[in-house]
């Protein structure tokens, strides 16, 4: 059988996704997406864009945008998980009676 | 004959497959059912000629219109068909007759609400959802699934009752049980809006999805994701449009999943938050009114549909085949699971919004249109809890169970296989119908309720659409690089619900122990009380009592004596 | 000449169970003889019955009794009593198919006097449904009490002893103590104690003689369990779940509601029950009743004890519906007597089929159960969805209506019990089903010996009846319309 | 039918028929106080209740319709001599008289062989024929002198009946001493009462007396008189607080001595009350009226609540049902003092219906006495099982105490209840219903213990073969009596009321 020649449990399919776990890839990742992120912010102010709201239409907005709720997003998580966060058996798990 | 089944509700073909299979103890041929009914549903749709009412029925002095074809019933019906299909298709590889039961049950009675006309016949189906819908959670069979349903049981009838109570009440005031625009000034129209409220899980009653829905089966939570609260959607459209309370609720209700989709370790309750976010846009756009923000309420809600459906089916795979969803277990997965990764990965993007999926095509519509309404800063909470459930959805889900490193002490990525045939068929068309209606999305716009003359392709929209989504990958991967970003770990985060299943429950047993302990020394108080009362009718009555002792019969000529002179004295007055 | 008549057929209706029974103790060492001759007497009943369902319009009546001047035995058909006579005698061929699978089952002794006191119940029972005059009604609500007394203490152990005791200490207590005097009181007031369309004592009596009477009525019909004289109910679970059956669904508390409803329709009518200063107190005792057993039967591990406080809490429904007054809450009441026999019997015969097989009676204990008896707890589920009110049962119907006549009153906060009661229903019914089909299966020794067939089959059938009721709504609401004074089809 | 029943007799023998009932027993006292044993005088004795029956059924015929006969003892013309005045209202007590003691009697002859020692028994059959005698003399004569002496021949008959018992329990003896010191205080107040009204009026003719004491309102002498007259028959019928004396006696009497006394002589007590009341006195003068309200219905609700809570206590079985006894005098009481016809009816007509209801009990107790020897309810446990047919018409006969329908009691409740509500006396409606209630418990305690306890061992053993049919028999014709009359009421219910417009139309005006 060819399976037993993989790597076991390997699909055939997923050479598709083999390049993600390149040793390289984190760090390539990482660089791709801010210069994307700042090319694409930076396109405003070659070529200005409309917007419905006023303030949106200045240039770099959408990006400061997405940056501001994702950088929010997950530091505010930390004190709040702080907070809020109890034993996985809390409300008695699977074993417990409510 | 054509004509009769013209009248009849597409939801019927549905249910009774419904009833069909769990009378169908024949695997193939029970699948042979699950596939036909939607299919079957499908034709009629497409067998309607023209919108109106058909199907009515008079019953004890009610008139039920249980099939109204008009612009808005026909989309929501149609989506639903749909889905019941795909959900079939999904279950294909599932033993469990009562799930394929319960699932085209439930499927109907979605079908059914939405194309009723009147009030009571969307109250019948509105409680079948409840009721059919259940099993899908207790399928699981572990006893916090058990619990979870139950929970979920009670406020979905809650629900139920609460829409009829209203209904009876609007009806009363209107003259009608007809289900058109009810609004808040109806009388009942708030006990109403209370009921759909529970089902589009407002905030603070929301609990009962982001609770079950994780504990469902992988097949259950796909079902769940796509009927009941798009359902709920459906009717605060059709009802309450322009309601602008619902506004302020929708802002609340997109906003305050964020963070529980967030730090949720559960990777189905992520996406029960989330889907509560997205939900939290439709019910503002509703609040907005106005042909483009509900139009855009109902492209949200057919891609919402499509892609939470999607995401569900992924993870439900996911679950099925790894035996977990647990994010803090998860990794690597890519490896065994592919193609499930590719299709999570299409959902992800339909959910970010990314331009050629259904999800941009939805969201522009609805957004554009507070933006048109010069409602800034709606449009901004609105916008930045779209960014945000690209992070918590988007990327979260596909990252955490298929690209992140494999965990220790998580699941073995060797031992897990790639998902069954039907699975990936229903995954895979659910993906292409996500890409489909997006480049495609004027077959979309064409069965909006109202016609909409919307170009989302224009150059600045698709520019902000990709600068935000590009800033929030980039965010991640620089936050997730400095390990800013709060790494999934198991733990049972505090949500409304401690209300009731701590606090309430707390309450509820002191009361009992207290009234137990109240009844306990009443009864002691009344039991001795009642015992002094025996003992003194037992001294006075009883055969060595007062009352009986041998009198000496020279006392008993007193007794004679006194009544002597109670008559005399008597007949004294008397004359 | 034609032999039969209408006439015939509604004494009939008393004689069929009567003979019945003698055939019972005729055939007493037969015991195969003896349940054929039960069944037969609850076929030709119940075909006697459907008959008589067909005449009604006519209202043919019949006098069984001169006992004095003014004081008659008599039987009128109406549509209320047909109605009841009708589910009375169609539920008894079911429970009768029932008993002979549980108490075969459960090896129960003394089983000739059982079905001997079964007939009666149930000949009683037809005396209730039919009767011209509250004089004929009470005589035959009392010959249910004493006949199901038997029936109650059939264990005969220390328990059941004192659960019948005081099963007869209040029923009869209430009835004499209250019921008596309240009829001797219609009788005094108006002269009679017929039950005449829109009431004998409209226009007779003040409203607030008919306030005092109203309440000696609630509360003197102790079968109808009012809170606070239903203790009697959940003592008289001591009884083999076949009595349970006739006791919730078929004959007792039925008899007591229907009871209700019939004084409220007939003796006072629903303008004079509104014009009375006590019928709104008394709408909101049958609504705390309804929500306090409620919370009671939740907190009972004890199957049938929680099925018990749940009837409590149902039958207080045809009470609501009874001081509501308004024709569509009448109906409501009417259509629960109906929908809740269907419904609970169906629940009670679970509960005696689990207990057949496995000898469990605490709702804790039936985890899992339903994987080993799929039929029994399905069952279960559909008669819980019916008693709850869930659509496309049953059970939705009068739910409906009495949500209706609360909100005609202007009654919201009435309404609001109903939906807590609907409530509190799923939580202490469903439970049965979540736990017994999805939580771990025991293991396959838990059952001791299969129940038979006879213990499964009926609460199957009754089940598919919640069901089937649901949609054949129609026709009976256009059968007790005129009743109520209501346009055919019901509407208010 | 009544023209047939009576041209079966001569003319001469209907004429005479008031003599008759009396002379019967008399002449069959003295015949049996001189036979040898005690089956000879059984049989005289049941030859002549049987008498006794007849002629209360030809009286009865005689007078239906509101005839009065009035019969002038020996040819004294009245108001001289002594007159027998029978109407509608005595005529079914006659008959209640003739019925129970032909059915006692039927009863008498196991029951006596096994209580009463041989050689008394020929004495024991004639005292009772005295008995007999007396209460109808009591009931029919016309006189009120006469009805005194009547009186005092059935009290003495009926201490020594009742001290007879002292054969099977010692204590009868203080029983029937008890009984004899306060009937005879009964019996003095009464003639003291009679005394007062011969002052007054100058006659001993109750009928004359009635006539004349119309002008004599309020003398009085006359009211001095109604309280000694009330008083003392009040005692002979036990009403409440002066029935002490019945508990006791009722207990240790021997069983056929009480079912005969408890359906006969406190109804005969009874009678005497309404008659003087209603015929002797005017019941439209104030001090009657008053009597009325404030002592005979007063008397007659808390008699019916106390002892029947008295009957709760109890734990001898007989005891409890001379309790019994004593409430349901209540009812009766509580009838007359409504004052209306409907009110003297019911009282009249739980008169009647009491008799069969208590009769049957206490023979069932007796039969029970018989193969057992019990008394105590304590001992009648599981009786039901090993009886179940005695043990069936004592339920009957119990239910019909508590007034279940299908049963006599229910059809007096309903009179009872109807007549207050007439009367618009709510609160002895709700006294009606606490007592109703009462009585339910106690009922309930003896059908308890014999129905739902299991027998105990000894009882199997020291059981007597065969229960005789000639106990068995009259007491299922009175328990059968119970629930016929509720299906076929209107004999009885027209018996009572006829003796209540006898009773009202008596006063002569």
């Amino acid at each position: 059988m060819s399976g037993r020649r993989r790597e076991a449990g390997t699909h055939p399919l997923a050479a598709l996704w083999a390049w993600t776990a390149a040793p390289a890839a984190r760090a390539v990742g990482l660089i791709v997406l801010v210069v994307a992120a700042l090319a694409l912010a930076g396109a405003d102010w070659l070529r200005p864009r409309e917007d419905y709201v006023g303030f949106a239409a200045a240039p770099g907005f959408y990006a400061l945008l997405g940056l501001g709720a994702a950088v929010i997003a997950m530091l505010a998580a930390w004190p709040l998980r702080r907070s809020l966060e109890r034993r996985e058996d809390y409300y008695g798990g699977d074993d417990g009676d409510e | 004959m054509n004509e009769m089944i013209a009248h009849l509700t597409p939801a019927l073909p549905v249910i009774l497959a419904g009833l069909l299979a769990a009378a169908t103890p024949w695997y193939g041929l029970r699948k042979a059912i699950t596939l036909a009914g939607p299919l079957l549903a499908a034709a009629m749709w497409f067998a309607v000629a023209a919108p109106g009412t058909y199907g009515v029925i008079e019953v004890a002095g009610h008139t039920l219109e249980t099939f109204r074809f008009d612009a808005t019933s026909r989309l929501w019906g149609l989506v639903f068909i749909i889905a019941a299909f795909l959900n079939a298709l999904y279950g294909l590889h599932g033993r469990s007759r009562l799930q394929d039961a319960a699932a085209l049950i439930y499927a109907g009675a979605g079908v059914g609400a939405v194309f009723a006309g009147d009030l009571l016949t969307l109250f019948f189906f509105w409680e079948l959802t409840a009721l059919a819908s259940v099993f899908l959670i207790w399928a699981s069979a572990t006893p916090s699934a058990y619990r979870a349903g139950l929970r979920y049981l009670v406020i979905q009838v809650l629900s139920g009752v609460l829409l009829l109570t209203g209904a009876v009440i609007h009806a009363d005031a209107a003259g009608s049980w007809r289900f058109d625009a009810i609004g808040l000034d109806s009388p009942g129209g708030a006990v109403i809006l209370i009921a759909f409220a529970i089902k589009a899980a407002f905030p603070l009653v929301h609990n009962w999805m982001t609770e079950s829905y994780p504990k469902a089966t992988p097949f259950g939570a796909v079902v769940l994701s796509a009927f009941t609260t798009k359902l709920a959607i459906y009717a605060l459209a059709r009802g309450f449009a322009g309601e602008d309370i619902l506004i302020q609720i929708g802002v609340v209700m997109a906003l305050f999943p964020v963070f529980f989709a967030l730090v949720a370790d559960d990777l189905r309750k992520t996406l029960a938050y989330s889907l509560m976010s997205q939900l939290g846009v439709m019910v503002a756009a509703i609040g907005l009114g106005g042909q483009m923000a509900i139009g855009g309420a109902a492209a949200m809600a057919v891609a919402s549909v499509l892609y939470k459906g999607l995401l569900f089916m992924t993870m439900g795979a996911v679950l099925a085949q790894a035996g977990t969803v647990q994010a803090s277990r998860l990794g690597g997965l890519w490896r065994a699971m592919p193609l499930t990764a590719l299709f999570t990965l299409a959902g992800s993007a339909a959910i970010m919004a990314v331009p050629l999926t259904v999800g941009f095509a939805g969201k522009a519509l609805a957004l554009t249109a507070f933006a048109r309404e010069g409602m800034d800063l709606v449009w901004l909470a609105l916008m930045a809890a779209s960014a945000a459930a690209v992070l918590h959805t988007g990327i979260k889900i596909p990252y955490m169970a298929f690209f992140a490193p494999p965990r220790e002490g998580g699941v073995d990525v060797s031992k897990v296989k790639e998902a069954p045939a039907g699975m990936l068929m229903a995954m895979g068309l659910a993906a292409f119908l996500c890409v489909y209606l997006g480049i495609n999305y004027g077959a979309l716009y064409d069965l909006l309720p109202y016609r909409a003359t919307y170009d989302p392709f224009s150059y600045g929209h698709v520019i902000s659409q990709l600068q935000v989504i590009a800033a929030v990958l980039a965010a991640f991967a620089l936050l997730a690089r400095l390990g800013l970003y709060p790494r999934p770990r198991p733990g049972e985060i505090l949500d409304v619900d401690w209300l009731y299943r701590r606090l309430g429950y707390g309450v509820a047993r002191w009361g009992w122990l207290m009234t137990d302990r109240l009844w306990a020394s009443m009864d002691n108080v009344v039991m001795r009380l009642g015992k002094r009362a025996a003992a003194r009718l037992h001294e006075t009555f009883s055969p060595i009592g007062t009352l009986s002792r041998d009198i000496p019969s020279g006392a008993l000529t007193i007794w004679t004596g006194a009544l002597l002179a109670l008559v005399l004295i008597v007949a004294y007055f008397a004359s | 000449m034609t032999v039969w008549s209408v006439e015939l057929a509604l004494v009939a209706a008393l004689v069929i169970p009567l003979l019945g029974g003698a055939g019972v103790v005729a055939l007493g060492r037969h015991p195969n003889l003896r349940e054929a001759a039960t069944l037969t007497a609850a076929v030709l009943l119940a075909i006697n019955v459907a008959y008589l369902v067909g005449a009604a319009e006519a209202r043919p009546e019949i006098t069984l009794v001169h006992i004095a001047p003014g004081l008659d035995l008599a039987f009128r058909l109406e549509p209320l009593g047909a109605l009841f006579a009708a589910v009375a005698s169609g539920l008894w061929i079911v429970n009768s198919l029932y008993s002979i699978g549980y108490m075969r089952g459960n090896e129960e002794k003394n089983q000739t006097r059982f079905y001997l006191c079964f007939t009666i119940a149930i000949a009683s029972a037809m005396g209730i449904a039919l009767s011209a005059n509250l004089l004929s009604m009470f005589v035959f609500y009392e010959a249910l009490t004493l006949s199901t007394y038997p029936l109650v203490a059939h264990k005969g152990d220390a328990r059941a002893r004192r659960g019948a005791a005081i099963y007869l200490a209040i029923l009869l207590g209430t009835s004499i103590g209250l019921l008596l005097p309240a009829i001797i009181a219609v009788q005094f007031i108006a002269g009679s104690t017929e039950f005449v369309a829109g009431g004998l004592l409209a226009g007779a009596a003040s409203p607030l003689a008919a306030g005092v009477l109203l309440v000696l009525f609630a509360f003197g019909i102790g079968k109808a369990a009012l809170m606070p004289i239903h203790p009697w109910l959940p003592h008289a679970m001591v009884a083999p779940t076949p009595v349970s059956a006739l006791l919730h669904a078929v004959a007792v508390v039925k008899a007591g509601v229907f009871a209700m409803l019939k004084v409220g329709t007939y003796i006072f009518g629903p303008d004079l029950i509104a014009a009375a200063p006590t019928s709104g107190a008394l709408a909101w005792i049958a609504a705390l009743s309804i929500v306090a057993a409620s919370v009671i039967a939740l907190t009972k591990d004890n199957l049938k004890a929680r099925l018990a406080f749940s009837t409590v809490s149902q039958l207080s429904y045809v009470t609501l519906g009874v001081m509501l007054a308004s024709p569509i809450a009448l109906l409501g009441g009417a259509l629960q007597i109906v929908m809740h026999a269907w419904g609970k019997i169906t629940l009670f015969m679970c509960a005696g089929g689990i207990y057949t097989a496995t000898k469990k009676t605490e709702v804790s204990q039936m985890r899992g159960l339903g994987r080993l008896m799929p039929w029994t707890f399905a069952a279960f589920g559909i008669g819980a969805a019916s008693v709850i009110g869930l659509p496309f049962f049953g059970g939705m119907w009068p739910k409906l209506f009495l949500t209706e006549g609360a909100l005609d009153a202007g009654k919201l906060i009435l309404a609001g019990a109903l939906i807590a009661s609907s409530i509190l229903n799923v939580a202490y019914l469903m439970p049965l089903v979540g736990r017994g089909f999805f939580d771990r299966a025991p293991p396959a020794k838990e059952i001791r010996k299969p129940a038979p067939v006879l213990a499964v089959l009926p609460p199957v059938i009754t089940a598919i009846g919640a069901l089937l009721l649901f949609f054949l709504v129609g026709p009976i609401v256009d059968f007790l319309s005129p009743v109520f004074g209501l346009e055919g089809g019901g509407a208010p | 039918m009544i023209e047939a029943f009576l041209a079966l007799f001569p003319a001469a023998v209907l004429a005479q028929a008031p003599a008759i009932m009396v002379a019967a027993p008399m002449l069959g006292a003295a015949l049996a106080t001189v036979l040898p044993g005690g089956r000879p005088a059984w049989v005289v004795a049941l030859f002549c209740s049987l008498i006794t029956a007849v002629f209360a059924f030809v009286l009865l015929f005689q007078t239906w319709g509101g005839e009065v006969i009035s019969y002038a003892m020996g040819g004294w013309a009245p108001p001289l001599g002594i007159e027998f005045r029978i109407d509608g209202l005595n005529a079914p007590v006659l008959l209640l008289l003739g019925v129970l003691s032909l059915l006692g009697v039927i009863f008498a002859l196991p029951s006596v062989a096994d209580e009463i020692a041989p050689r008394k028994q020929s004495l024991f059959y004639a005292t009772f024929l005295v008995c007999l005698t007396g209460l109808i003399g009591v009931t029919s004569t016309g006189d009120a002198f006469n009805m005194f002496v009547f009186l005092e021949i059935s009290s003495i008959a009926t201490y020594i009946l009742v001290a007879m018992g002292a054969e099977q329990d010692r204590r009868a003896l203080t029983a029937s001493f008890n009984y004899l010191v306060l009937g005879t205080i009964g019996a003095t107040f009464f003639v003291i009462g009679v005394g007062f009204l011969y002052m007054a009026t100058g006659t001993l003719n109750m009928h004359d007396m009635a006539l004349r004491l119309v002008e004599l309102d309020d003398n009085r002498v006359v009211q001095v008189a109604f309280a000694f007259v009330i008083v003392g028959l009040g005692l002979k019928a036990a009403m409440f607080p002066l029935h002490v004396w019945l508990p006791n006696a009722y207990s240790f009497a021997p069983s056929f001595v009480t079912a005969f006394l408890a359906s006969t002589a406190t109804k005969v007590a009874f009678y005497t009350l309404i008659r003087f009341i209603f015929d002797v006195f005017s019941v439209e003068a104030p001090f009657v009226s008053a009597a009325f309200v404030w002592v005979i219905a007063a008397l007659g609700v808390i008699g019916m609540i106390a002892a029947s809570v008295q009957a709760n206590f109890q734990t001898d079985a007989r005891r409890l049902l001379a309790f019994s006894s004593v409430g349901q005098l209540g009812y009766m009481l509580l009838g007359l003092g409504i004052g209306t016809a409907a009110g003297v009816t019911a009282g009249v007509l739980h008169l009647l219906n009491h008799a069969l209801m208590k009769g049957a009990l206490f023979m069932a107790l007796g039969v029970f006495a018989i193969r057992y020897g019990v008394r105590s309810i304590n001992d009648l446990r599981g009786l039901g099982r090993t009886m179940p047919a005695t043990a069936s018409a004592f339920s009957v006969a119990g239910l019909s105490l508590v007034g279940i329908p299908m049963t006599v009691g229910f059809v007096s409740k309903w009179y009872l209840v109807s007549a207050a509500l007439d009367r618009g006396w709510w609160w002895a409606v709700a006294a009606i219903a606490v007592s109703s209630l009462l009585a339910l418990g106690y009922v309930g305690r003896l059908l308890a213990s014999i129905w739902l306890q299991s027998p105990p061992e000894r009882a199997l053993m020291a059981a007597k073969d065969r229960i005789p049919v000639m106990m068995l028999a009259p007491m299922w014709v009175l328990a059968i009596a119970n629930v016929w009359f509720f299906f076929d009421a209107t004999p009885i219910v027209e018996l009572a009321r006829g003796a209540a417009e006898a009773a009202l139309a008596g006063a002569p005006r």
